[in-house]
Order: C-alpha cells, then sequence, then structure tokens
C-alpha cells in the first residue's frame, strides 16, 4: 500500500519534473525527446490508474505519433535533423573540428 | 493521501505549469507542446476521476471514453498547428508569431 | 548548439506575472480538487446496467462506439478536418510522390521487412481484441499508421496508395461509413445512432475497421502533407 | 418535421463530403444544393420550435445520463435560423466570389472536367489549385458543426463540437495560403486551442462534481461546490477566448481579416456566436446559482472595454477588412453587456433580467447579417478595385452605388439606429439598464454607437467625396455578389421593423420562466 503510494509520488513528481523540462531544455531536440518521455511516462500513469487501454493509445497516438510530428518539425525549425538520422555533412564537421 | 488526490494535484500542477509555458514561451514548438501536455494534464484529470468512480474494479468508462477522444482531437490539432507552423517557417524563417507591427 | 532557441522568451515582467497566474491558477484547481468527495460512482453503474444491449463487452467500446457514439463519429470528423486542412496548406488534393527509390541500406531494410507485418499484425489484433479487452480502432489505427508511415520515409515505392482517389476514399471512410450506416438506419425508421439490438455488434465491428483504416491514413496524409516540400528532403529528415 | 434538428446537421455533413469525394467544379454544385437544403431545413426547425415548443431527441434511443441528447429550444432555433439565412447569403456570394477567383487562376480557358483531380501532381510547378474547390465542403462542415453547437445537450458533446468549428475556421482562413492569413489562422489555432483546454478542464471538474454531462441534468442539479465554481471560471474564460472578449481579442482581427470575403462574414457573423451561445447557455443554466454580482459586473466591464478599444482601433484602420474586424470586437463587446443586465443585480425575480437576456440576443443576430454584409461588401470593393484602402475609396460610390446602400444600412444597424434590428437589441437592453438602475451600462451603450457612427462615417464620407482619382477601370463584379450584399443588410432593417415573432421566438424554453409573464406588454 504505501509503496503504492511512493511509487504514485515518485512518478507524479516526475512528470511535473518532465513537463517542466519540456519548457525550459535550452536544446529544443531535447525538449521533444522529453516530451516523449513525458508521454510515456504518461501512459504508464493511466496503466497504474486502471487505464491501459487508454495509456495505449496516449503512449502510440500521444507520445509516439505527436512525437514523430514534433521532432519532423524541429528538424525543419532549427535547421537540422535528429541526430540520430542524420548523414555527416562535411561542412558542418570542419566547424566542430575548428572550435577546439 | 490517496493515489486520486496524488494524481488530481499533479494535473492541477501541470496544467498550471504549461500555461505559464504557452505565456512566457515564444517558439511556436514550445507553445505547442505546452499546448499538447496541458492536454495530457487534463486527461490525467479525467482518468484519476474515472478510477475514483470505480465499481467492483470497473473503472468509470465514460471518462475513458472522453479521453481517448481527446486524444484523438488533440493529436489532429497539434498536427494541424504543426503543419502551419512548418508552413509559416518555410515562408518566412520566423520561429515565433510576428505580425507587421512586431508583436507576438 | 545551434539547436538552441534562437529567440529569447518573454521579459521578466510578463514572467513574474505569468508566474503569479501560474500559482494562482494551481491554487484554485488544488482546492476545487481537494473539495471534491474522495468516494463516488459517475456514471460506471449506468454504463454497466445497460452494456448488455450495447454489442460489445468492453465498457470503453460500449461508450465509445455506442452510447456516445455521437461524439466518436463527430471526433473522425475533427480529424477528416485536420488532415484535409492540411492538404489545403499544400494545395494538394494528394500526397506528393514519394521521392525517387533510395536504397534504404541492409539494416533499415530488415528492420521495414520486419516491423511492417508485426505492426500490422499488432493493429489488427488490437482490434479485434477491442471488442472485448482493451484496445480498439483509434490505438490500432494509430499502430497501423505508423506503419504505413515507416513504410514510406524508409523510400519504399507506396504502391499508388496515396493516389488522390485512394487518399480521399481512405481519409472519408471512417467518417463517411459511419454516417452512411446511421444515416441508412434513421431513414428506415430507427433513431438516429440506434443500432438494431441483432446487428449491433457487426455494425461496431464494421464502423471500427472504417475508423481504424482513416485514421492510418489520415495520420500519414498529417505527417507527409507537413512538410514543406518532401521531394527536397530525403527519407526520415534528410539534408537541409 | 420533427427530425429536423437531425438532418439540419447530417445535410450539410452530407453534401460538404460528397463535395470533397468529387471535388473540382461539381463541387460547387453539389455545395449550393447543400446550402439551399440547410436553409430550407432550419426554417422547419425553426417552425417546428414555433409550433411544438422545445424539441428533445435522445441520440441511439440511450436514455440522457448514459447517451447525449438533442435539444432545440428557442434560442436555439434563433440562432440555427439565423446561421441558415446568412449561411445562404454567404453561399449565393461566393458561388460567384470563388468563380472569379478560380478563373483568374486557371491559365487553361477550356477546363479539362478530370483536371482538379490531376492538380496536386507537383511537377515542375504547373500546378493549378482551385480555392473555390476546397471552400465547399469546407464551408459545410463550418456550417453544420455550428448546427452541432446549437443543438447539442452535452457539455463534453459540445467540446467536440467546438473543436470542430475551429478547424474549420481555420482551415477556410488559409484557403489562399497567403502569408498573412497563415500567420493569423495559426495564432487563431492555438488561441482556441487553450481556449478548449481551459474549457475541457472546466468539464473534467463538473463531471467530478456532478457524475453526469447533460446541460439539462445539471442545470436541475443547481450545483454550488467550490469546483463546480472553478469549472464554471476555466470554461467561462476559454470561451471568452474563442469569442474574442478584450483582452483576449488578440487573435481576431487578423484572423477575420486575412481570410477570403465568404469566409470573413462566416467568422464573423456566425463563429464568433458559437463561442458566445455556449457560454450565454451555461452561465444562465448551469452557472445561474454560481454566478456573483462583482464578477457579472467584471465582465461587463471587459464588454465596455471591448467596445471603446474596439470602435477606436477600427477609426484608426487603414484598410477595410481591418476596420470591419476591429468593429467585431467592439460589437462582441455589446454582447457581453447582456452578462452583467441579466445577471442577479438587485431583484433577482425582475423583469428586466430577461429583456436584457432578449437584448443581447436580438443584438447578437442583427450583428450577424449586418456584419455579413459588411465584410461581403469589403469583398466587393476588394476583388473590384483591387485593393480596400479606406482613404483610396474616394468617389467609388457613383460605381457601386448598392454596395455603399448596403454598407450604411448594415451600419445603421450596427449603430442601433431605429428602425433597423441593432435598435431592438440595443433598446432592449438600455431598458434593462434603466429599469435595472445600473445606469453606467446607459453610457456606454450610447457611447459605442456614436463611435460606430464614427468609423461608418468615414468609410461613407470618402466614398461620397468628388474628386474621383480614375486610376484603373475596376474590374466588373457578378451582380449576385452585390445583390447579396444588399439582401443581407435589408435582412438586418427588416428584422428591426417585424421583431416581434423572433422576440417570441426566444422565449420558448428559456431560462428565467419566472420572470417571462411579467414581460408580455
Amino acid at each position: 500500500m504505501t509503496i503504492d503510494l511512493l511509487f504514485d509520488s515518485i512518478l507524479a513528481l516526475t512528470l511535473a519534473w518532465l513537463c517542466w523540462r519540456v519548457l525550459s531544455a535550452p536544446d529544443l531536440f531535447k525538449a521533444v525527446v522529453l516530451f516523449i518521455a513525458f508521454g510515456l511516462l504518461m501512459a504508464l500513469a493511466w496503466v497504474r490508474l486502471n487505464a491501459p487501454d487508454i495509456a495505449l493509445a496516449e503512449a502510440a497516438i500521444g507520445a509516439g505519433l505527436t512525437g514523430a510530428l514534433m521532432l519532423d518539425a524541429a528538424g525543419q525549425m532549427t535547421g537540422r535533423s535528429f541526430p540520430y538520422f542524420r548523414k555527416p555533412e562535411p561542412a558542418e564537421q570542419e566547424v566542430d573540428h575548428g572550435e577546439p | 493521501m490517496s493515489e486520486f488526490l496524488i494524481y488530481a494535484l499533479v494535473a492541477a500542477a501541470l496544467f498550471a505549469i504549461c500555461l505559464h509555458g504557452i505565456i512566457t514561451r515564444r517558439h511556436i514548438l514550445r507553445k505547442i507542446l505546452a499546448l499538447n501536455m496541458m492536454g495530457s494534464a487534463v486527461f490525467l484529470l479525467l482518468i484519476t476521476i474515472a478510477e475514483r468512480n470505480q465499481v467492483d474494479g470497473v473503472a468509470d468508462p465514460v471518462p475513458h471514453a472522453m479521453v481517448l477522444t481527446g486524444i484523438v482531437v488533440a493529436v489532429s490539432a497539434t498536427a494541424f498547428a504543426l503543419a502551419l507552423a512548418r508552413r509559416y517557417h518555410a515562408q518566412t524563417g520566423h520561429t515565433e508569431l510576428h505580425d507587421e507591427d512586431g508583436s507576438t | 548548439m545551434e539547436n538552441r532557441d534562437p529567440i529569447p522568451d518573454s521579459g521578466p515582467i510578463v514572467r513574474v506575472l505569468s508566474i503569479i497566474l501560474g500559482l494562482a491558477l494551481f491554487g484554485i484547481l488544488a482546492t476545487a480538487v481537494l473539495e471534491l468527495d474522495v468516494e463516488a460512482t459517475g456514471l460506471t453503474d449506468t454504463v454497466m446496467e445497460r452494456i448488455g444491449e450495447s454489442g460489445v463487452d468492453h465498457p470503453p467500446t460500449a461508450v465509445l462506439l455506442n452510447f456516445r457514439a455521437y461524439d466518436t463519429w463527430l471526433e473522425v470528423a475533427v480529424l477528416l478536418l485536420a488532415a484535409w486542412g492540411a492538404l489545403v496548406l499544400r494545395q494538394a488534393t494528394r500526397l506528393p510522390e514519394q521521392p525517387a527509390a533510395r536504397s534504404p541500406g541492409p539494416v533499415l531494410d530488415w528492420l521495414v521487412r520486419m516491423l511492417i507485418p508485426l505492426a500490422i499484425v499488432t493493429g489488427v489484433y488490437l482490434l479485434w481484441r477491442g471488442t472485448d479487452a482493451p484496445g480498439g480502432a483509434f490505438q490500432a489505427g494509430g499502430v497501423i499508421g505508423a506503419a504505413l508511415l515507416l513504410l514510406r520515409l524508409s523510400g519504399y515505392r507506396s504502391i499508388g496508395l496515396f493516389s488522390a482517389a485512394w487518399l480521399r476514399g481512405s481519409l472519408l471512410a471512417g467518417f463517411a461509413g459511419f454516417m452512411a450506416i446511421a444515416t441508412l438506419l434513421f431513414i428506415t425508421g430507427w433513431t438516429f445512432l440506434e443500432y438494431p439490438p441483432a446487428w449491433a455488434g457487426l455494425i461496431i465491428v464494421i464502423v471500427e475497421l472504417l475508423i481504424t483504416w482513416s485514421v492510418a491514413v489520415s495520420f500519414v496524409a498529417l505527417f507527409v502533407a507537413a512538410r514543406p516540400d518532401d521531394s527536397a528532403s530525403g527519407p526520415v529528415g534528410g539534408e537541409r | 418535421m420533427s427530425l429536423a434538428g437531425i438532418w439540419v446537421i447530417l445535410i450539410p455533413l452530407i453534401c460538404g463530403l460528397a463535395a470533397f469525394a468529387v471535388g473540382g467544379r461539381s463541387a460547387r454544385v453539389i455545395g449550393l444544393i447543400g446550402a439551399g437544403l440547410t436553409f430550407l431545413l432550419s426554417g422547419l426547425l425553426v417552425l417546428h420550435v414555433w409550433q411544438s415548443g422545445v424539441w428533445i431527441y435522445q441520440l441511439g434511443g440511450w436514455d440522457v445520463p448514459l447517451g447525449i441528447s438533442l435539444r432545440a429550444d428557442g434560442l436555439s432555433a434563433f440562432l440555427i435560423g439565423m446561421t441558415g439565412a446568412v449561411g445562404l447569403g454567404i453561399s449565393l456570394y461566393a458561388v460567384r466570389y470563388f468563380e472569379d477567383e478560380d478563373e483568374a487562376l486557371t491559365p487553361d480557358p477550356s477546363p479539362d472536367p478530370s483536371a482538379p483531380l490531376r492538380t496536386g501532381a507537383g511537377r515542375g510547378g504547373t500546378e493549378v489549385w482551385l480555392p473555390g474547390t476546397s471552400y465547399w465542403p469546407l464551408w459545410m462542415l463550418l456550417w453544420a458543426s455550428l448546427n452541432v453547437l446549437f443543438l447539442s445537450n452535452d457539455i463534453f458533446n459540445l467540446y467536440v463540437g467546438l473543436e470542430l468549428l475551429t478547424l474549420a475556421s481555420v482551415a477556410l482562413i488559409i484557403l489562399q495560403r497567403e502569408q498573412a492569413a497563415i500567420v493569423a489562422g495559426l495564432r487563431y489555432l492555438l488561441a482556441a486551442f487553450l481556449g478548449s483546454m481551459a474549457y475541457l478542464l472546466g468539464v473534467a471538474l463538473i463531471y467530478a462534481d456532478a457524475g453526469v454531462l447533460d446541460l439539462g441534468l445539471l442545470a436541475d442539479a443547481e450545483l454550488t461546490g467550490t469546483a463546480t465554481q472553478v469549472a464554471g471560471g476555466l470554461m467561462a474564460v476559454g470561451l471568452l477566448l474563442k469569442a474574442a472578449l478584450f483582452p483576449l481579442h488578440f487573435w481576431l482581427p487578423a484572423a477575420h481579416s486575412s481570410a477570403p470575403a465568404p469566409v470573413s462574414a462566416a467568422l464573423s457573423a456566425l463563429v464568433v456566436k458559437g463561442a458566445f451561445y455556449l457560454l450565454i447557455r451555461l452561465w444562465f443554466e448551469v452557472f445561474e446559482s454560481a454566478g456573483t454580482v462583482s464578477v457579472e459586473q467584471m465582465i461587463g466591464a471587459l464588454g465596455a472595454v471591448a467596445i471603446v478599444v474596439g470602435s477606436f482601433q477600427a477609426i484608426r484602420q487603414a484598410r477595410l477588412k481591418l476596420m470591419i474586424a476591429y468593429s467585431t470586437v467592439a460589437q462582441v463587446g455589446y454582447l457581453f453587456i447582456m452578462i452583467p443586465l441579466a445577471g442577479s443585480f438587485g431583484d433577482p425575480e425582475a423583469s428586466w433580467r430577461f429583456e436584457a437576456w432578449t437584448g443581447g440576443l436580438y443584438h447578437a443576430l442583427s450583428h450577424g447579417f449586418a456584419k455579413a454584409s459588411m465584410f461581403l461588401a469589403a469583398g466587393v470593393l476588394l476583388s473590384a478595385l483591387g485593393h480596400d484602402r479606406v482613404w483610396h475609396l474616394a468617389g467609388s460610390a457613383s460605381r457601386f452605388p448598392v454596395i455603399y446602400l448596403s454598407f450604411g444600412i448594415a451600419g445603421m444597424s450596427l449603430m442601433g439606429l431605429p428602425p433597423s434590428a441593432g435598435f431592438v437589441g440595443k433598446w432592449l437592453m438600455l431598458r434593462s439598464a434603466v429599469e435595472s438602475g445600473q445606469w453606467w451600462w446607459v453610457v456606454i451603450l450610447l457611447v459605442g454607437g456614436l463611435l460606430t457612427a464614427g468609423y461608418v462615417a468615414i468609410v461613407l464620407s470618402q466614398a461620397i467625396q468628388h474628386d474621383v482619382e480614375e486610376h484603373t477601370e475596376p474590374h466588373p463584379v457578378p451582380k449576385l455578389m452585390t445583390v447579396m450584399v444588399f439582401a443581407l443588410a435589408a435582412m438586418s432593417l427588416l428584422l428591426g421593423l417585424r421583431a416581434a415573432e423572433p422576440l417570441e421566438l426566444l422565449e420558448i424554453g428559456a431560462p428565467f420562466q419566472t420572470l417571462m409573464s411579467m414581460v408580455e406588454d
């Protein structure tokens, strides 16, 4: 019982913290990734609240699909694509090497 | 402190944080992210209510149906907003809402 | 990092005012929540009493597709409108051609070959399960939509799936099919959105199938149409 | 006939989908048929409510706490009737408007009937996109969603209806993809999204408190708990944002002025009324017992500021469409003066509460017709002259006498001069203000009329000036468009001359049942 409540409290606090981080993380990509994490944790909370089917929808649509849309949009608006999919761009790498 | 109160209070907190985000963040994507999380906060409250309303282990299905409807409506509005934002960005290069008079 | 927001946020005055507003709102909401009864039953009993007449056994599905079918029907219209709006923005009645086929590479190719059948099976399973257990049209539509999207993004030519006629038909299927069934029954003397008890289960399955397909295609359309110029970018993001 | 309430939702949806499925030029024909049928059905519904009173329908045959019910009382019928008439006028205008636009965009003089199917081919920039093709399905869906909103009796279903209305509106705003329209549409979408979220949170709290979603059951429950009060506040703020009451109007002028003329007309005349209607419904039926005098006076004060600021902004605008859009900001302010007048100030049993309520709604009606006419008039001038700069309209009255006559008549209704419909609304509100001793609203109502006269006069005095600068021959304007501008303006006048029936319609199933017998005079 108390373990359950403790778990719920930690989950709740993590949700609030993630929400804040999504809004304040300086890197937009990081914010979107945190948003996806927020959606997945939210789905976890809904499983805890006896709503597994809604949790499924949130994970698939709320976190997954919205997240993918956001990543794609963030890619366009920052002029860069999501790092995992990015092909090496010679010009940019030169700049990176020039820094140190 | 019960499960109901924990989640209901965090839903309230999320809603307030997201409102703050919408007001102060100027990047369109941040605003859309905040609106989306605001939706999640409302859905969390609804699911908490469903759990509170349970009878013999069956949660209230009406808020569940409302949330499912709400998720689809929210993703529709989000996707459309993103499409507009991207078009706007492609046309102007701006990432925040600009008027001719410069207000946001 | 150039990924940082290029624009500063609102000034300190707005920020402080907004924090005050946020705290006040939290206070008000918390008070309201704390005042709520901790014990209540809402509509649980009402739904459970009549669920036998709905044609399905899973309570949320019964509410979504029978008791409150009107909401669901209009919700599909919202999705249709969003997809249609995104197409208006592209000034297109169809999605752009797939960028010239590139070799997706062995890993991605393998992944796609594995994932897509898996996703489609999962989607169908979710849909089928939805009548008596967690799952349903929207979850299934989401998963199948993701599979279609992956298929498209990984550079496969998508079997003419997104020609103008197909696209319109697919986007419309859920809403128009639902409406056609309801309207036909309505004309023949039933209450609007009432299903004859003997057919309720069948009608719900048909409607769910149609909605699943529309949801899947709408998601693909929304994703693809959102990109200002798809042909200029390669698969998944691409170089800019 | 008792099923007109269902058909009034179904027909525009069916026609909208058919227009969407068929596409091309036939979309216009289908759209027009849809507009005509919906107009007739709206009329039937009004007649039905008029003859047999409040209409209630249980969707799917499920009783209320379980299912969703539709309900048409006098207020719903009144607004559906207005939507039907204004909608028909806008549709007839749009036939020629988009025909013109589309022709300008079509390079090939003999269009291939199957061409629209190929418009999206997107190869080498030769694509031809006809805004008119998309206009009809979206406009039909918008119309249907207004009827959904006016008929629904379930607070969650109303949320879905609001979203439907918002998405249809935004899709119509961006129809021509101009940059200004896209920013305006995006800002509108985000503002409306925020409003919806506040509304939905209110729905959640009400459901948590009352356990039902049906408006009728909620009204009977006479809720007074903290959760309901907070929910009322959230829903009110959300809807005020959607109805664009000062200072939440920031999204309106750009959104309403950058859309194509028939869309601007629909947005200002009808869509704003959707959120306003819902607010009135909730305020006077569900939250009756939760409202307080100070909150009501505050909303009224915002309305007053909206009247003054909106009117001054309208006077300052150099572009006609923006001027008309700011005028909407001001006129929305009038609508909300109704809240303190019909609220719980002084004697809750007094008959002036009902008078103010009717007056406010009559004002909404007159504004619907007048504003639609004004925006359509601006559309005519814009497509004829190629611009809508107020200071360059000099001398154009001789070329567009009917347009300016209509503009003047519509302006009269906005000012509230007799014998227009605006006068009836304003008169009822003035009477209520005097009878209840809230004289400060009298001042506002009168000052607002003068300010309205200001911007209407600017346009008309420019138009009748003598020094005609003959720059270019104006582009010819189809007669039907001019006729519709005039017809809508004339309606705003006729409804002032014959107000008895519409006012009686409003009484059917209205709140304040106990007060009504006293008003009969």
